[in-house]
Formats: C-alpha cells, sequence, structure tokens
C-alpha cells in the first residue's frame, strides 16, 4: 500500500514536471502478452491459458477478405457477465490484436479492423465471471492487383 | 500533432451505437524497419465514468475505426473517447448521444 | 463485315465535327503530357507497328496483316541452343513477382513476370488472375520435347510472334526478363517434377 | 427494334444467374464500407478548404469549381468541364492547383510538393478532394459535354484509353476491356461500358485499404500508368484530363455515392 503511494506520488511528481503526459502515466499495456508470438503464449501471458469452446461468442466478418490490410472483425458474447474479449490471428507475427475490458454501462461488443499477413483462424476469447471462454472462424485472405 | 478524430453515438432501441474514427499511421515493426508507431490504448468514458478500456496492437488497421455498443443510453448523455500511442501521443473526442 | 468495322474504326465513324484523333496525335499528345521518370524513359511512347496497328484496329488486324507482323516478330526472338529447360523451383518466385521495368524498379534488381496477375499456374497459389488462360497441368498435357519446348520460350520471349495482338506483354523482347529466367519459367510449365504438372 | 426486344428478353432470362455471380468479396466490400475512415479525410479536407494559406494568406472558400465562387454543392459531379477564365478543360485536382496559385499565391512546386499521400506524408489535394466529392453525393454525374474543348478532351481520352504502347504493349483495354476478367483476384470493370463505369466512377475518390490511404483519380491514372510500365504522366496535364473526362462522360447519369471506400 505505501509503496503503491509512493508509486502514485512519483507519477503525479512527474506529470508535475511535465516529463509524462498523465494518462501516459496511469495507461497500462500488457508488453508480454502483445510480444508473444503464438496465440498460446499471448493467452497465457493474458491470464487465459484454457478456455471453453462456446457458441455464445459470435463472430462475424467477411469468410474470404479482397486485402489483408483491412479485415472487418466484429465479436458480440452472449454469454452473461462478460467483463472482457481478446481478438487474435493466429497467424500473425504478434497474433494478439486486441483486448477489451467492460464495465458496467457497455455491452460484450466491438467492431475493429485487423491486419492479417495471410489466411488465418481468428480467434476470441471471452471472460465471463472468471472463466474464459472462445470461438474462432477462419478468414481467407486473398492477393489482388498487378503486386507492383 | 494528431489528426482528425470522429465520433457518432446514436440511439439504436436497447443500446447505444457507438463508432470512432481515428486518425493514426499504426505503422507495424516491419514497415518502419523496427520502430513501430501505433495506439496501445483508448478508453471510452459515459459521463465521465469510464465504460470500456481497451489495449490494442501494431495489427489495427491504420486510421482505426471501432464501433462499440452501451447499454441504455440518453439523449445528450456525454461519451468521450481517447487514445494514448506508443510514443506518448494522446488524442481524444466528445458527443453527445443524438 | 469484318472489313467494315475496320474502316469505321479508322475514322469514317467520327461525326462531322471532331475526329477521334489519330495514333500519331495520341502519341504527341503523351509526348507533351509525360515525363521520364527512372528507367521509363520516353523511348517507351512512340508506338512500333504492332502496338500502333493493333490500336488502329482495336486488337483485330485483317489476317495477312497478323500473319506478316507475327513473322516479323518471330525474327525478334533469339532461341538459346541446347535445353530451353530452366530451374522450376527458381521460377515461381519470378511467376509471383509482379515488379519489373516499372519507374519505382531498380534495374535488374526488381524483376518478375507478373505471371500470376493473369494465368493459374500452380495449384497452391489461388491468388491468381484470368486475363490468360489456364496453365495448370501445362507440360502433363503437351510434354516436355524440344519442340513444346521452343514454343513456351518463345511465347514467353515474344508472344506478338504467336498472335500479333495478344494481351501478353513481350518479357524478353521489351528486355524485362533474361535469357535464364525465361528457361526457368519454361521449366516451371513443363517439368514433370513442377507443381504446375502435379 | 425486334432485336432490342430480344435482347432485353434474353437479359431478364440471365437475370437470376447475374444475381448469384455477385462478387465472392460482396461482405467484405460491404463490412470495409460500413467501417471506413473516409470521413476523416472528408473532415481534414473542410478544414484545409477554410484555412488561409500561401503568400496571400487566403483560404480556398473563394475557389471557383464551376458552379460560382465557393459553391460546393454538386461541383464534383460536374467535373471535368470547361472553364472559361482559362480557356481549358479542368478536372477537380487541376481546378484546385489553379485555385492555390491564383488564390492563395502559391508556386506550382510549392502546391505539388506533396500529390499523392502516405501515412507520414499527407497530401492536401486528398483531402480537399474528399470533402469536396462528398458535398455531391446523391448528384447525378454530369460532365461538361457541349464545349468544344470538352468535346475534344472526351476524344483525346478515349483514344488513350485504347492506344497500346509503353514496353509490355498495355492500353487501359489491355485490362478493362473484357467481361469476368480479373488481375490476380481483383475483379476488372470494363470501363468503356457504361454499365461497369457508373457504379465504378460514382465511388471515387476513394479510401483504398490497400494503401490505407484516399486516393483521387488523378493517382489512380498514375499508378494505372506505372504499372502499365510507362512513363509518368504529368499532373493536371490535358492528357490525364482527357482520361479522366473519358471515364467520367462513359458513368455520366449515376448518382455520386462517394467518397468511397475500396480494396
Amino acid at each position: 500500500m505505501m509503496e503503491r503511494r509512493g508509486l502514485l506520488k512519483g507519477a503525479a511528481a512527474l506529470v508535475l514536471a511535465g516529463l509524462l503526459k498523465p494518462v501516459a502515466a496511469l495507461a497500462a499495456w500488457n508488453k508480454a502478452a502483445f510480444s508473444s508470438k503464438t496465440s498460446a503464449d499471448a493467452l497465457k501471458s493474458l491470464g487465459t491459458p484454457s478456455a471453453e469452446a462456446s457458441g455464445g461468442i459470435v463472430i462475424e466478418a467477411p469468410q474470404i477478405a479482397e486485402n489483408g490490410a483491412v479485415v472487418p472483425i466484429e465479436v458480440t458474447s452472449n454469454i452473461a457477465g462478460t467483463t472482457s474479449l481478446a481478438v487474435l490471428v493466429e497467424k500473425n507475427p504478434y497474433p494478439l490484436v486486441a483486448k477489451f475490458d467492460f464495465m458496467e454501462g457497455a455491452l460484450p461488443f466491438v467492431k475493429i479492423n485487423a491486419k492479417m499477413g495471410e489466411t488465418s483462424d481468428v480467434r476470441v476469447v471471452a471472460t465471463a465471471r472468471g472463466k474464459h471462454y472462445q470461438a474462432t472462424k477462419e478468414i481467407k485472405v486473398t492477393i489482388g492487383g498487378c503486386g507492383g | 500533432m494528431a489528426g482528425p478524430m470522429k465520433m457518432r453515438a446514436t440511439l439504436a432501441g436497447s443500446y447505444t451505437d457507438l463508432r470512432v474514427l481515428m486518425t493514426h499511421p499504426m505503422a507495424t515493426e516491419q514497415q518502419t524497419k523496427g520502430q513501430p508507431h501505433f495506439i496501445q490504448n483508448l478508453t471510452v468514458k459515459v459521463n465521465g465514468k469510464t465504460v470500456i478500456e481497451g489495449e490494442i496492437s501494431q495489427a489495427v488497421s491504420r486510421n482505426p475505426v471501432f464501433s462499440f455498443r452501451l447499454k441504455g443510453g440518453a439523449k445528450g448523455d456525454k461519451i468521450e473517447v481517447s487514445w494514448l500511442d506508443n510514443k506518448g501521443d494522446t488524442n481524444k473526442t466528445e458527443t453527445a448521444v443524438a | 463485315m469484318k472489313r467494315t468495322a475496320i474502316l469505321i474504326l479508322l475514322g469514317f465513324s467520327a461525326g462531322p465535327v471532331l475526329a477521334e484523333p489519330t495514333a500519331r496525335e495520341v502519341t504527341e499528345a503523351m509526348k507533351r503530357d509525360f515525363h521520364p521518370r527512372g528507367q521509363a524513359t520516353m523511348e517507351r511512347i512512340p508506338q512500333d507497328a504492332v502496338q500502333r496497328i493493333c490500336t488502329e484496329t482495336r486488337d483485330n488486324p485483317p489476317a495477312a496483316l497478323a500473319k506478316q507482323l507475327e513473322g516479323d516478330q518471330m525474327k525478334t526472338i533469339v532461341f538459346p541452343s541446347g535445353s530451353l529447360m530452366g530451374d522450376w523451383k527458381r521460377a515461381e518466385k519470378l511467376a509471383q513477382s509482379g515488379r519489373g521495368s516499372m519507374w519505382n524498379d531498380k534495374p535488374g534488381v526488381d524483376v518478375g513476370g507478373s505471371c500470376y496477375n493473369c494465368h493459374q499456374i500452380s495449384p497452391q497459389e489461388t491468388s491468381y488472375g484470368t486475363i490468360g488462360p489456364s496453365l495448370l497441368g501445362f507440360g502433363k498435357k503437351r510434354g516436355n520435347g524440344p519442340d513444346v519446348q521452343r514454343y513456351v520460350y518463345g511465347k514467353i520471349y515474344n508472344a506478338k510472334a504467336y498472335n500479333a495482338c495478344s494481351q501478353m506483354p513481350r518479357l524478353g523482347y521489351a528486355g524485362t526478363l533474361t535469357e535464364q529466367q525465361i528457361k526457368d519459367l519454361v521449366a516451371l510449365l513443363l517439368d514433370p517434377e513442377s507443381p504446375v504438372n502435379k | 427494334m425486334r432485336a432490342v426486344i430480344g435482347s432485353t428478353v434474353l437479359a431478364l432470362a440471365f437475370a437470376p444467374a447475374l444475381a448469384q455471380q455477385k462478387s465472392q468479396f460482396a461482405d467484405y466490400q460491404r463490412m470495409t464500407a460500413e467501417g471506413s475512415p473516409v470521413e476523416l479525410f472528408e473532415i481534414g479536407g473542410e478544414e484545409l478548404w477554410k484555412k488561409p494559406q500561401g503568400p496571400m494568406n487566403a483560404s480556398l472558400e473563394k475557389c471557383d469549381l464551376g458552379k460560382g465562387p465557393g459553391v460546393l454543392k454538386g461541383a464534383y459531379a460536374a467535373l471535368p468541364r470547361y472553364f472559361k477564365d482559362v480557356d481549358r478543360v479542368m478536372d477537380l485536382e487541376t481546378r484546385l492547383l489553379h485555385c492555390m496559385m491564383t488564390l492563395q499565391g502559391r508556386s506550382r512546386d510549392e502546391a505539388t510538393k506533396a500529390l499523392f499521400g502516405n501515412a507520414d506524408r499527407p497530401s492536401e489535394m486528398e483531402y480537399l478532394s474528399a470533402y469536396i466529392a462528398g458535398k455531391s453525393r446523391g448528384v447525378k454525374m454530369a460532365p461538361g459535354s457541349s464545349h468544344p474543348k470538352e468535346k475534344e478532351s472526351y476524344q483525346l481520352g478515349r483514344a488513350l484509353f485504347f492506344h497500346r504502347t509503353g514496353s509490355w504493349d498495355f492500353s487501359c483495354a489491355s485490362c478493362h476491356g473484357e467481361e469476368g476478367k480479373r488481375i490476380r483476384m481483383s475483379d476488372l470493370p470494363v470501363l468503356s461500358d457504361p454499365k461497369s463505369a457508373r457504379p465504378l466512377i460514382a465511388t471515387w475518390p476513394a479510401y483504398r485499404v490497400s494503401n490505407s490511404q484516399f486516393k483521387t483519380m488523378q493517382w489512380r491514372i498514375n499508378d494505372c500508368y506505372r504499372q502499365m510500365r510507362m512513363p509518368e504522366p504529368t499532373f493536371a496535364s490535358d492528357a490525364t484530363i482527357a482520361l479522366n473526362m473519358y471515364l467520367a462522360t462513359t458513368a455520366k447519369g449515376a448518382e455520386y455515392r462517394g467518397p468511397g471506400t475500396k480494396r
């Protein structure tokens, strides 16, 4: 407790000194999870190493994408008490794309545009009341244009 | 300097539909020879209270667009979305539910 | 019927006020409105006989003229002696690459044949174009004897020797691909070990 | 007449089959359009339109795009067109460049420094095009067609479209001349056919997901010529405007629905 207060005080001092922007001092970003090169490692770092397959997670995305630079992925969790959703593209160099925490007042829904290097499974892991659930969907990435 | 942001919040029956657009290069390690530049955190607040916190990676497409859904909601509710990138740049935008 | 069509194309269809510019006038407009960049010099603008006649006839020259053009083009092909089959393993990369000869390419470095842009080739590559015919199983159907090798080499080197107004670039004649690169592509289509023939 | 009726009947008979042939990317295209950041470019363009710049510290708000100084509604849908003040046909970007030079006093060199932008180097021209094109949403496309110079521009554009040249002997029609073809997985619209040209031209300029950047018609023409292995067409030259005129005229009558989102 003391230590935490000390840290916060330190951060506040840095903010006052103009060395850090206030948001920067407080925001958390799970570097270990985002630097993982496999989805298994990323999920371990997120604290969700195993998850049960669930039809309660709906992934809406095109089956086939015209370009991997932008692949729209919409995720809805119908599992009661869902508080977080993680989106992973299995074959990306760093599979974890995004993780959202939903508090009172937000529905467990998100739509994002993701980059995909190649055809891959997209995995979504939901956390609800301390349990983890998952669903996957394959998205085929194609090559278009002259390639110049 | 951060480019424009745009947000729209509209009542859609039992929930409020939120759509946010952000100007950002979202440059990957590969594109920048090891100097990636991307948004890492985003926060959605309703009337000052945080309802969504997101952590995102360089695999989110350039000029990110997000859709969220907020429980209930009423005309005039104040929505604020802010982001922070890996170089410490930030931006935020506010709108009222229409 | 065909002759009428050509006469129309050559200018008789234009209204009394304004005729469509001739190929020569278009060339002049391009000389005025384009500029050289990188390896893409202004020498690329004037049309040769093939380009001009194909433009003027909308790729449908009278048979005798087509034959004459094809004969002239055939003379441009430099056939190496010996086997024309190179290494199909190297060719897949060439077939995949859409680079080469553009103003932002480095000559000799960024080179490809753009083959998949228009053709189906190896079954593993499902993102293929359809402007040209599918080449899947090409060698399996035709074998890989000297005549077939010569045909494939010649076709890649100068497609206009076989079909005057073909949409396929003259990859050897234009200097985009080297002799070895064309040989490798011949192998991609004809070698029994190539995925094309599996 | 009978032939016309006959082909109509045929077309109707084949209509269900054609409907089934819709692009396999239909879902992808719908979802990327819904989640497109294209609006950001319209917003950024509006700021630039109103921002005083150049030696004369003036905004572009008095720029006459053909409907009178500062009138934006429907202006893009009526371009390219003949402009009496310069005795020349101009497309949107050519006219914008003209306004930057005349109203803001900027040099051509300075105003054309960043014509085609990327993430690190935004292009003023691209942002402005997004904003101005957006003001034509719902307006039928009707480029100029009555002045002799407009007719001349169309004729040159049409001839350029079919003109084969360059290292690889291409014309525009080499790729955009036959129904149902594609490059890799990209469908190739036949741009000389109004039926194919309309939906396509009515959604340019556009956010292109492959570049993740807003792109204009001057860029589209430039980049096609690059891939045709040609020298570079000069920005805002008569040849580029003529091609633009040919495409816009082929698409005329289409309701403008851009700025769009493309592969």
